[in-house]
């Protein structure tokens, strides 16, 4: 394919052409969600990068799919995006065929088919979560190859690679909403500090029954870590 | 010309919710050379009548081989049953292929079903003018089965197709409970004591018109030649021929079927199913 | 394809009882094309002691030439015939010193210990790993219809017709299942008192 | 019906003047010649009972079913031709499947009663085919409960908690609305139905018959299943019991 | 495929498996294995060794590589043994096909045109099999036919294939043709000698070649049918 | 034709040979003559030239590591941990891959989960279509392994590979029964099976159990496994000491587990 190479090859090659002229959109990412009783917190950091070179600072990586289901991508921006357009296209249809809101699992099996039948030809890993009226809060995982799994919490992105130890120490099971939105927020900020292609503000999103609520926190307002 | 204004097409309900083609072409049963099929609890026996469309002719071929575990005999429009066979041949072919053992018969005869269904329901088809007799064996044992060309199947004890058969159908019922713990030299006889049943006092079986096919427990399904259908015609040469009446049964599924009355307001509803069989 | 079958021809030597037989094709040639049917693979370098080179052409010579010196030396310096298994040591050391641009010959030694008469065979590969089994070894283009034949045809002790003609029967039927190897066979049986050479004819196609 | 035999009669894509589709009518005139099938909805599942006509002594028992399984889930009875049935069932089958593959959970009852709906319904549009001479009846138990549709030859689908189709669709009709079908569980359910087809077979018109049942609650987890051999023969008992004690009442007629 | 930013590729997860990398893709595997027929006046015998292996594993080593496909027709297989399962299930139906269509069983020389024919309609992507076919021929005569991966066929009196065919190939040439003997006596090979010679030849099979062993399967095929036989190897 | 309607798409090419018989190629024929030479370096890969569209067959991303299975004497156990790896990435440690197929056979996958999961779904869905027919027949071991093979054989010479080992063990006709099927449609049958690392380090262990006692009981084949996780536990580096144990027998089908595997480090005492 045309543009094959990492940009950092590109650079050696043909130091004349800066890498955003010639790499794409992608969202070099922390992405996370978790599950809680009644319902599933998301989050993400903001950072798009063309090369090295921070295309957007404040992207808003966690996508409406349904009015109850969001997902989180990571992987080329074209790609995710696309896949995003049609399963929100495809399940708004299925809604009106259905008379209710399409349930969690299906809308993960509708990304998983799409990831899986292409998956040599995109670049995407994508959790999907959100609230249905069967089984509450869900968080469904599907990463590169296109496999799906539920998973009581989730992370991904290049920059997830780095928080997985923090994950495991301290998720426990049963947790609170704030509980959870509070080890989202560590957890992105964690890994907004160590991964050069993630930065910028943690957006978060809480599903419940009620609907979803934003929250952004700020990039100079993130909790504080070692930085030494 | 028509018969009625609602037997020109498949595709046309009559007002008394009949499908006087479909009808039609269960007569092209009932056209053909009689054939019989029953079984025991290992084996399972077709044995048909072969007719031979003139002195020149050689007699046609009434059973056809369909995989080692099966066989059919068919009594209508040969050529039909021809296209049938080579689609059933392919299923049991594929499935071989794909799953290394035999295709149970039911499932065979299942698709079968549907693939004869659409001809049915098409203007541009005309339904399968052939009945099958189907002997098969798989994990379940021996079977009968017969098809209908109004796309139906039944799992038979059982069966007698054909013209005339109807006697030999009353013959299967006599006996009907006799055949699960007869050997298969008994089956066999049975079936061609019934066979002959349908025969006209004038004809008799012989070796050239008679043929068997066996399936069974280890068994694969074998046209016995000559010699073999010889040995089982003379052993039920002794058995009395049953009498026959001047109105015997046999002759009754001979009439064409009943005119439909000519369409003048409503009618009841006729007692019996459209498309099942007699 | 290999540089080692560049040039073809087969080799084989084989064990018998107080004696030893060592046979080769005849056949130069560059790869599919014969040039000449009288080359010679296998060298006498002492009287109970003799030198095959399948492999390639060219280092056949040079391999044999630079030994020929060194045994040569070796006999001058200690007075006395070297012994087989000496020989094969020289062989080997030879080899390994181009260990990284080798020739490309894997040779192959029999012969008679000079004070016991005991038999001996022996091949390496192209850098001078030897092998001494107890009944005979293969060398060449064919060495796997060799194989297949010397298993089933070899018996031990065998006298020098029977030996010659197991040998012979086991060189030629393989090469005539091999298409760069054959077109003649040279065969020599060393024994105590004498060596035997004699010459095949074969199918020439 | 006075328009019969005026020729506006002869195709599915043909009204008659007064604005009817007479073929598809026909249509359901096959199925009201075909063996009572009925489908009751109760409180915690929902029961088919099929009275299936037997022509023949040859045949083998338990054959030529009318009870289908469309997925795991769903259960379907038909009544009508059964080769047009079975089609059907394989239509179901297939949007199932095919469901089942895209959003990976089984199908929900009304979107597959729309699709087959649909499918029947485009048989009744073309002069080319036929419509479809069977109705079906599909059910289910599903999370919010049972569910279960009836669908005729013209394609047309209603949701229903107790329905009846074939020969004695009315007298079944007249039974099933004695019933508190809301309140009655599938236990209740089997021999109320095992009565009613026992209640509604006509022994003089048709000698023999078998009664099929399966069922769909949630007492099976869900899954569609033919109603275990004991408790059918159960049910079946009481039914020729309830007959007998009944028999000088007369059975109403069409 | 596109990357997702500069970051030194490898070290972490979501990047490292990223899209163009390709992972080398053989649809061929060498799953080893020697056959090895003889024809004699009134009979053909077939024999395969047992082990199925690829490289340095034994995948098992009792697998049946001969498939009789009528009652005078054997074939045995070795090779990429994906390719060997598919062919032979091919095979097998094409041979009920003509059955069914012809009323008669396939004679071994038709069935060995017709081997011909499959191979060859692979030719660009063939079936990577060493293929002998042994069986009678319409006089009753013993024949085999062998073939390579794209269809060439050739009918002689003995053949081996296979991993240690070349091993095989000269004995039965110098054993069974008499090659390079003088002054023999070709008389018509006998059936125990036949057996004999090929159970020899495969116990020096298994000596030198790690591909062979653990067991040959034979089949003897005669007018009375096909007998199956069994024989030990090497089990290392 | 008849033929032509009835091909399944999964085994879509398997009724290729209907075809064959009447393909007639010009090309066949012309070039027919210069083939003769019975000679041809088959291992190029050029062999296969692009007439098969661009190469499809991608990396596993997602793979899940060694199946062990072991015949005893009146069943089959298999096992397999339940680890998907990411690269070295030990990302999903719930990835369970022994499935219950129907009430005669077990499946256990190793390989691309994706894929598995996959073809998981369309097993699933044969099996639903078989119970939907309700005719009393249920898919045999055998034929599961066939059709595996079939479905895997299809897609390598699509180049396009199911990048997964398969054990498939049953009971066929009450007799235990157990095949193995890989990428390219490799398959066999033997009472002792292990995939991947498996093949180098459990496969010895088993035989030699199954050597000195044939006739296994149920207990002894579990632990002769277990045994067998735990030496993959030690030496395979994509392995994961939770495990699933998948049974079949007269008495019917268990998967057990995830287990925890028992490790024993005191050798570590005797190092330096």
């Amino acid at each position: 394919m045309a543009f094959v190479e990492a940009p950092f090859q590109s650079k050696t090659m043909d130091s004349m052409v800066p890498d955003w002229l010639s790499a794409e959109h992608s969202t070099g990412t922390s992405i996370m969600a978790c599950e809680f009783e009644g319902g599933v917190v998301i989050g993400a950091d903001s950072r798009t990068t063309t090369g090295a070179y921070i295309a957007n600072r404040v992207t808003d990586k966690l996508t409406k799919v349904t009015d109850h289901i969001y997902c989180c991508r990571s992987g080329s921006a074209a790609d995710t995006q696309a896949i995003s357009d049609i399963v929100s296209y495809h399940l708004a249809f299925h809604q009106m065929e259905l008379g209710e809101p399409p349930l969690v699992e299906t809308s993960a099996n509708v990304f998983r088919e799409l990831c899986y039948n292409y998956r040599d030809s995109l670049m995407a890993g994508i959790l999907v979560a959100g609230w249905d009226r069967r089984k509450g809060g869900q968080v469904y995982s599907i990463p590169l190859g296109g496999m799906c799994v539920r998973q009581p919490i989730a992370i991904g992105g290049s920059g997830s690679s780095y928080v997985y130890g923090y994950v495991d120490a301290h998720y426990k099971p049963n947790m609170t909403k704030d509980q959870t939105i509070e080890l989202v927020s560590n957890t992105l900020s964690l890994a907004m500090s160590r991964d050069g292609s993630s930065g910028g503000v943690v957006r978060l999103g809480v599903i419940t029954k009620e609907g979803v609520e934003r929250r952004v926190i700020l990039g100079n307002k993130l909790p504080q870590f070692y930085e030494g | 010309m028509f018969r009625n204004q609602y037997d020109s097409d498949v595709t046309v309900w009559s007002p008394q919710g009949r499908l006087h083609q479909v009808e039609y072409a269960m007569e092209a049963v009932k056209q053909g050379s009689a054939t019989v099929g029953l079984k025991n609890r290992t084996h399972a026996v077709l044995i048909a009548l072969k007719r031979a469309s003139s002195e020149l002719s050689a007699y046609q071929e009434k059973i056809i081989p369909i995989d080692n575990h099966m066989g059919i005999t068919l009594a209508g429009l040969t050529a039909d049953a021809r296209m049938l066979s080579r689609y059933m041949r392919t299923e049991c072919l594929n499935y071989k292929y794909s799953h290394d053992s035999v295709l149970p018969v039911s499932r065979l005869i299942t698709t079968l079903g549907n693939k004869m269904q659409t001809c049915t329901q098409r203007y541009d088809r005309r339904p399968y003018g052939v009945g099958l007799l189907v002997a098969g064996y798989d994990d379940q044992g021996p079977h009968i089965f017969q098809t209908c060309p109004s796309a139906n199947y039944f799992n038979c004890k059982a069966m007698a197709l054909g013209s005339r058969s109807q006697s030999a159908r009353t013959y299967l019922e006599k006996h009907l409970n006799e055949f699960p713990s007869c050997d298969l030299d008994e089956i066999v006889k049975h079936g061609l004591r019934a066979l002959r049943d349908t025969l006209p006092n004038e004809v008799d079986l012989t070796v050239k018109n008679v043929s068997i096919g066996i399936v069974g427990k280890d068994v694969p399904f074998t046209i016995l030649d000559e010699s073999a259908t010889a040995i089982y015609l003379s052993e039920i040469e002794g058995d009395e021929k049953r009498s026959r009446g001047p109105g015997g049964a046999a002759e009754q599924d001979i009439q064409p079927p009943q005119p439909p009355p000519a369409d003048q307001g409503p009618q009841d509803p006729q007692p019996a199913v459209a498309m099942d069989t007699e | 394809m290999s540089i080692l079958a560049y040039n073809g021809g087969a080799i084989i030597a084989m064990k018998g009882k107080n004696c030893v037989a060592i046979a080769a094709d005849r056949r130069f040639g560059v790869q599919a094309q014969t040039i000449s049917c009288d080359f010679d693979k296998i060298f006498e370098m002492g009287p109970h002691l003799y030198l095959g080179l399948p492999g390639l052409a060219t280092d056949t010579i040079t391999v044999m030439e630079r030994l020929r010196f060194r045994l040569n030396l070796y006999e001058l310096k200690e007075d006395r015939k070297i012994h087989p298994k000496t020989f094969s040591s020289m062989i080997s050391n030879l080899l390994y010193e181009k260990r990284f641009g080798p020739y490309f010959v894997e040779p192959i030694v029999a012969g008679l210990d000079p004070v016991t008469f005991e038999p001996f065979v022996c091949n390496m590969d192209l850098i001078g790993c030897p092998n001494e089994p107890e009944d005979f070894v293969v060398g060449g283009t064919c060495t796997e219809q060799l194989y297949g034949m010397c298993e089933v045809l070899y018996e031990p002790n065998l006298e020098p017709d029977d030996l010659f003609e197991t040998v012979s029967q086991a060189l030629v039927n393989a090469c005539d299942r091999d298409a760069i190897s054959g077109w003649g066979a040279i065969v020599y049986i060393i024994e105590k008192d004498k060596v035997t050479i004699r010459h095949l004819k074969t199918r020439m196609d | 019906m006075s328009s019969i035999g005026t020729g506006y009669d002869l195709s599915a894509s043909q009204f008659s003047p007064d604005g009817r589709v007479f073929q598809v009518e026909y249509a359901q005139k096959a199925v009201e010649n075909s063996g009572t099938v009925i489908g009751l909805r109760g409180k915690d599942g929902v029961v088919f009972a099929v009275e299936k006509l037997v022509t023949s002594k040859l045949y083998e028992p338990g054959a030529n079913k009318r009870l289908f399984n469309i997925d795991n889930h769903v259960g379907m009875a038909v009544s009508g031709l059964s080769s047009d049935a079975r089609q059907i069932a394989e239509t179901a089958r297939t949007e199932a499947a095919s469901y089942r593959a895209q959003y990976g959970i089984g199908i929900p009852l009304k979107y597959l009663n729309d699709r087959v709906s649909m499918y029947m319904h485009a048989y009744t549009l073309y002069s080319a085919v036929r419509p479809y001479g069977c109705s079906v009846i599909i059910g289910a138990y599903e999370a919010d409960g049972p569910v279960m549709y009836m669908i005729d030859p013209s394609g047309v689908s209603y949701g229903y908690y107790g329905c009846a189709i074939g020969k004695a669709k009315q007298s079944a009709k007249t039974e099933i609305e004695k019933l508190k079908l809301a309140d009655m569980s599938c236990k209740d359910l089997i021999r109320e139905a095992a009565r009613i087809i026992y209640l509604l077979h006509d022994e003089l018109k048709d000698k023999q018959f078998e009664l099929e049942m399966s069922w769909v609650g949630n007492h099976t987890n869900g899954r569609h299943e033919r109603v275990p051999f004991e408790i059918k023969a159960e049910a079946e008992t009481k039914a020729r019991q309830a007959m007998d004690e009944d028999s000088d009442s007369d059975t109403e007629d069409m | 495929m596109a990357l997702l930013g500069g970051y030194s590729a490898g070290s972490f997860p979501d990047y490292e498996v990223q899209g163009a990398k390709k992972v080398h893709f053989s649809p061929y595997a060498d799953n080893g294995g020697s056959v090895m027929a003889i024809a004699g006046e009134d009979y053909a015998i077939i024999a395969a060794d047992s082990r199925l292996s690829t490289g340095f594993s034994i995948f098992t080593r009792e697998q049946q590589k001969l498939f009789p496909l009528s009652n005078t027709t054997v074939l045995g297989c070795s090779g990429c043994w994906c390719d060997t399962l598919t062919l032979t299930r091919i095979l097998q139906a094409r041979m009920q096909m003509y059955k069914h269509e012809h009323h008669k069983e396939l004679t071994t020389p038709a069935t060995a045109q017709m081997l011909s024919t499959m191979l060859y309609y692979k030719r660009f992507f063939p079936y990577y099999i060493s293929n002998i076919l042994a069986g009678l021929d319409e006089n009753g005569k013993g024949c085999v036919y062998s073939y390579d991966p794209i269809g060439h066929c050739e009918r002689s009196n003995f053949r081996a294939g296979g991993s240690a065919g070349a091993l095989l190939q000269p004995l039965l040439d110098n054993q069974i043709g008499y090659q390079n003997q003088e002054g023999v006596d070709k008389t018509p090979l006998p059936q125990d000698r036949a057996l004999a010679i090929l159970k020899d030849v495969f116990i020096s099979a298994a000596e030198r070649d790690i591909y062979t062993g653990d067991g040959i399967f034979i089949n003897i095929i005669t007018k009375d049918g096909i007998k199956a036989d069994k024989f030990d190897l090497r089990k290392d | 034709m008849i033929a032509q309607n009835t091909l399944k798409a999964q085994v879509s090419q398997n009724m290729a040979f209907l075809g064959e018989a009447n393909r007639y190629s010009p090309f066949l024929a012309a070039q027919n003559d210069s083939f003769h030479s019975a000679s041809y370096d088959l291992s190029a890969n050029t062999l296969v030239p692009d007439i098969y569209g661009s190469q499809r067959s991608q990396a596993p991303l997602t793979t899940a590591t060694s199946v062990v299975g072991l015949q005893f004497k009146d069943g089959v156990v298999i096992a397999a941990d339940v680890l998907g790896s990411y690269g070295s990435l030990a990302r999903f440690r719930n990835c369970q891959r022994i499935m219950k197929v129907n009430d005669n056979i077990i499946l256990g996958a190793g390989g691309d989960y994706a894929d598995f999961q996959y073809l998981k779904n369309i097993i699933e869905q044969k099996i639903l279509e078989e119970e939907c027919l309700d005719d009393g027949f249920s898919l045999k071991p055998k034929s599961l392994h066939c059709w595996l093979t079939r479905v895997m054989y299809n897609r390598r010479s699509k180049f396009d590979p199911f990048w997964n080992n398969f054990i498939i063990a049953g009971l066929e006709y009450g007799q235990p029964f157990m095949g193995t099927v890989d990428k390219l449609g490799t398959a066999y049958i033997d009472p002792v099976i292990a995939t991947g690392y498996g093949a180098y380090m459990a496969t010895p262990l088993l035989r030699k159990a199954l050597e000195s006692k044939p006739d296994l009981n149920k207990e002894e084949a579990i632990d002769i496994l277990t045994k067998a996780m735990q030496v993959l536990f030690y030496r395979d580096a994509r392995s994961f000491p939770k495990y699933q144990i998948g049974i079949i027998s007269k008495e019917g089908i268990e998967i057990r587990g995830p287990l925890t595997l028992e490790s024993n480090w005191e050798l570590a005492h005797m190092i330096g």
